[in-house]
């Protein structure tokens, strides 16, 4: 990459991660408005794992995540109208309004979806790396979850076989310290989460999840190796949430003393700093910036106001299917080499 | 007796304290039950009246503390184990079905299984498809599991108290949309035990048209729905909380039925083998010829619950498809 | 065509073998299903023909590989997964009911999951309670779920067949009990290419006195009853296989009802919400005045199946209990 | 203990181990002879992790198995009458024959079940430690599993569990080497199976299955320190199954070498050599001992055809019974010390 692509690539991180704390801070907004129901789960402190994560990626490696996901499906490419629809439950939402906040899914930019079990989509992440051992694709799943995700059985059947068949799929987990009001060191007896990774044999390491660089920087290197030689990882992203878990969360369970500490590891401020020291950022190209997200994220409540609601056939469409031809399946890596057989 | 006004999350609260203190065998475990006074605040105040030996905070593993409930429970503990929904209880079946209703059988009578399951179930508002499951008629299917699903405040309070002194599995399905509803509840301990016992339903209204079989999210529904035809179409229909729906208190129900000859069954599970299907069987085979129009039922829709609000209205059990039930059922 | 006599367990492992051969996106995994040929030797030789990337061996993590399933599908290979009983997919129980399905209605449509589920379901012989469930009425409970469940060897291979191309999930549920047993069968690609479609019930003996509806293991058994009765009772009884529980082929059905205007329903599962109740409630919702007397089922008993041969015996259905329920619907 | 309680103490451990033998010997020729129906999965080859972990336990410590399991309810004490009156369905079995071979259950001997679904019975296990901790109980669970069984979910979610709460329970992996016709290397992709305890920070050890004073002494030793210091262990006992997973097993996976070769290593012939040589035992005192059991093993057949059916009634008693005062739980240990508070 030339230099301004190199520099334009940098400023992408911070833009990235600035979108999603706007977005999210509309969201809770007009949350609080009663614009919005169910649950709303905010990512806002965490920004930099899911951005930094996704830099790390080819556009065409799968991601999958639990409900907390706005922030993935943002940094994947994800426009805010369709986000924000999404939660307002419109026709024009990423996945028609049928899904809500917990269930984000675009297919185009390969998000294969926001799921509200804990646990339960970490299989389902296996077996999207498994397809692509099968189909002998070098592409790679990234599969998040929280601290809190870890002790539940999905999670270890799905490392167990990901581990014995070598699945392609980085498991990040991202330790934001909490499982709602549970602490993970209540929650498990491990010296760390990192050491979880033993008991599948796994390459394991931490990263920290408030530096988007070394986040992108390890993800990106990761997926090179994978892609060489296909294998599960296990990623520890050390982070934080700086709101509740979700709305009605009065986060009794944390002090204030606590939750300003690490305040001052924002991924948005550190990294701000870092670009402006480094001469690829001036403040006032910041200022610039953070209107023009600003606007987006107002703008996509309006385009979500505007927006007509599903119709009531939608529901019966999509419970079952017409078996057709017309479905097109993601289609394989064109790197596809049938020379790398898959063995069980 | 002094009746007080209390609210469904406040009767259950009493209800476990109650047990808590009666019996030091009894103990609370779940997700976020103890520091965090519980997702839905049932557990409010608990753990700093019993502390942590008796209130349990468990990690995210229902499988695991459900069946760590079960073992206590075969040597002589009363877990009561919270599942923040039961929808969450899914990830736990095998132990909700296999572990605690078997041990019974299995061990030709050595062991018993003293332990209650309980929790919000059934469709909550705007929580997508994998929040919203109405377990009762998955867990009917299974034997030796007794499940109850309180409608009041007083049914909660007494039902879940007489869970916890049950020498069986017992499910205690509540309400999430009903927490914040009062109604009147005797005195707490010591002045009252308030003990309700299973398999007896509970003729909430009288009537003589018509009778609705319902329980859990649609009875207020339902009775609602009588009133509207009472005064639109001059109908006068029976409502009969069932209250429990294993055992089933089936003299209550055929009696009404045999009075009215109308059913409609309001339910907030789904439709296909739910409970509707089943409390249909019965009737048509111990009173067939007492039926003068086929039984109605409403309940969600066979879909994947939508997030989407008024989708979600749509596919769910409300007032005025009852009431619509009801006329249809009347030939109106 | 000339047809062939094979037994139940060999043309499901044609109709693997066939569709494995046909698509290479078809892969079947489960436990023991590739080097030990099969717990039950459905997948006999299929690990030699297709080889270890096409017939997969899992760990014992029943909810783990129903999942690796759903996210292969999502992406377009077609899963073959194998509980090597349906009583195992319990574990798996939120990977079936709220992964499988949910994924095409919470995406919008983006996502199919084309997956099928299969194994032996219902009770064998004398396993004792955790291995003996029916689970054909817990997950007919869930929306977005197709499921069948073949009594011939015909229909073992044409509806599996079936489930492979379809693009929703589908739950073969196969019987255990008749895996040994005999039926034509239409001779094996690229000859003939059997597909039997779903939601298609199939008359399987024809009368006018009573209908049987049934499924599974107790279809052959209603057969025998039917026998029994006209030999003698002088009754002619007609025998409905539904063949398939969702999609339901209510038309069917409902012309037999019409006809007879009696019905047994003998199923395998067990009575409480179980499809039994379900047949009931549609049959009376829609033709209720065709009924001349009582829906009659007969089922498991609601009770933890016992290990002792006579037990056993006596709490499943059986030839003689359709034949009893038989007499009484025809007041005899 | 005296020198002659010391030698007698011994000799029952080659008796135990010798009495399984026979017992299922015996169990294995009814079902050829089809007077047994179900699966019937023999212990043969294993004897010694059984027999000389029970010896390492006090009584009432609890033990909890898989179906894999008349081993265990043997070596805690029951006869062989109520054993293979269960297998043959008989209302004088150890589950009234209620509960069939998979589903030994003894409480006078507080064996707390067979249990027949894989891994199900594992948060069982825990549970048990949880009342002994609760009740302040020194009391130790021994829970066996299989080497297939460290891949569900529930294995996972308990032995976490038990690793944050600190249970008194003692996890013995019976790793035969096979689940089914699958090797263990084909399920996991561990090194070794101790292993899988460091992904929940727990102490680990491998024990020779094989040698019956092994598993006795490095059993005896866990339960004492877990009574001054309760904590669960995480063991492997390597051991092999000499016979097919059931009775249908063809067993084609391994080689008769294979096999062979892991016979020469029985722990009834090892441990009767090592007895004859440190002079406890006579070949004559073997042959009489041998003899007694066999005819043991005969009368429990007889006994067991002698015996009647269960009563119909029985299935619906104990369906669901009613609550009454008659039913006494299992006492709390006299031990039973209240200033041992249960922290969770
Ligand atoms: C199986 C299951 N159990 C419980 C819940 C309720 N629940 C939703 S989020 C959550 C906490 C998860 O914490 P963590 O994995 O750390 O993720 P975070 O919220 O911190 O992103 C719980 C208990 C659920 N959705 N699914
Ligand atoms: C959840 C579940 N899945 C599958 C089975 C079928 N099954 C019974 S035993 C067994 C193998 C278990 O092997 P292992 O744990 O090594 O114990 P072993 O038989 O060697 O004693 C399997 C797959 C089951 N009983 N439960
Ligand atoms: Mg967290
Ligand atoms: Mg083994």
């Amino acid at each position: 990459m030339d230099s301004e692509a190199t520099k334009q690539a940098e400023i992408k991180l911070l833009y990235d991660m600035l979108a999603i704390r706007r977005f999210e801070e509309k969201a809770q907004q007009q949350y609080q408005m009663q614009k919005i129901g169910g649950f709303l789960h905010l990512y806002i402190g965490q920004e930099a794992v899911a951005v930094g994560s996704v830099a790390g990626t080819k556009h065409d490696d799968y991601l999958i995540t639990a409900y907390r996901d706005h922030g993935h499906a943002l940094a994947r490419g994800m426009g805010m109208n369709e986000a924000m629809a999404e939660i307002f439950g419109k026709a024009t939402g990423c996945s028609k309004g049928l899904g809500g906040s917990m269930h984000y899914f675009d297919r185009k930019n390969n998000m294969m979806g926001g799921h509200a079990i804990v646990g339960g989509h970490i299989p389902l992440g296996a077996g999207l790396a498994f397809a692509s051992r099968y189909r002998g694709e070098d592409r790679v799943t990234l599969c998040y979850m929280g601290d809190g995700a870890i002790n539940i059985g999905s999670f270890h059947e799905a490392l167990n076989m990901a581990g014995l068949w070598k699945l392609p799929v980085i498991f990040i987990c991202e330790n934001n310290q909490f499982a709602m009001g549970t602490a993970a060191t209540r929650s498990n007896p491990l010296k760390e989460i990192v050491d979880r990774g033993a008991g599948y044999n796994m390459q394991s390491l931490i990263m920290d999840g408030m530096d988007v660089r070394k986040v992108r920087d390890t993800i990106a290197d990761v997926c090179g190796k994978i892609r060489k030689d296909p294998q599960p990882y296990w990623i520890e992203a050390r982070t934080y949430r700086y709101r509740g878990h979700s709305m009605s969360d009065p986060g009794t369970y944390r002090t204030k003393e606590e939750l300003e500490k690490h305040k001052k590891d924002d991924p948005i401020t550190q990294f701000k700093a870092v670009l402006i020291k480094e001469g690829l950022l001036s403040e006032e190209d910041f200022k610039r910036m953070d209107t023009e997200i600003k606007a987006l994220a107002a703008a996509s409540v309006k385009f979500a106001e505007e927006s007509d609601e599903p119709a009531e056939e939608e529901v019966f469409r999509y419970t079952t299917v017409e078996t057709d031809t017309s479905y097109k399946p993601i289609p394989t890596r064109p790197e596809t080499s049938k020379e790398n057989p898959f063995h069980c | 007796m002094q009746m007080r006004e209390i609210t469904y999350r406040q009767a259950l609260n009493e209800a476990l304290a109650e047990e808590l203190e009666r019996d030091e065998n009894v103990f609370l475990m779940g997700e976020e039950v103890a520091q965090y006074n519980g997702a839905y605040k049932i557990s409010q105040g608990l753990l700093e009246r019993f502390g942590p030996k008796r209130v349990i905070d468990a990690p995210i593993a229902e499988s695991g503390f459900a069946g760590i409930g079960c073992g206590a429970a075969m040597v002589g503990l009363r877990p009561i184990i919270e599942f923040m929904t039961f929808s969450f209880s899914l990830v736990a079946f095998d132990q909700v079905a296999n572990n605690a209703p078997n041990i019974l059988t299995m061990s030709g009578g050595q062991f018993r299984c003293p332990i209650v399951f309980r929790g919000p179930n059934g469709p909550a508002h705007q929580l997508g498809a994998t929040h919203m499951h109405a377990t009762e008629c998955l867990y009917a299917n299974i034997p030796g599991l007794k499940i109850v699903v309180p409608a009041t405040p007083r049914d909660a309070k007494g039902l879940l108290k007489s869970a916890v002194r049950d020498d069986n599995p017992v499910l205690v399905l509540e309400v999430e949309m009903l927490y914040a509803t009062k109604g009147p509840v005797e005195p707490p301990m010591p002045e009252h035990d308030l003990l309700i016992p299973f398999g007896k339903a509970s003729v909430v209204r009288e009537g003589t048209d018509l009778t609705i079989l319902t329980y859990g999210r649609t009875m207020p529904m339902s009775l609602q729905a009588a009133a509207t035809v009472a005064k639109e179409n001059n109908l006068n229909v029976e409502v009969v909380d069932l209250r429990s729906i294993k055992p089933l208190d089936l003299d209550t129900i055929l009696a009404s039925v045999a009075k009215t000859h109308r059913v409609v069954v309001a339910e907030q599970d789904r439709p296909v083998c739910g409970i509707g299907s089943e409390l249909t069987f019965q009737i048509q085979h111990h009173i067939f010829d007492e039926l003068d129009a086929p039984i109605a039922r409403v309940t969600m829709e066979d879909v994947a619950v939508p997030y989407a609000e008024k989708l979600e209205h749509a596919v769910l059990p409300t007032p005025e498809k009852i009431v619509a039930a009801i006329r249809r059922t009347c030939g109106i």
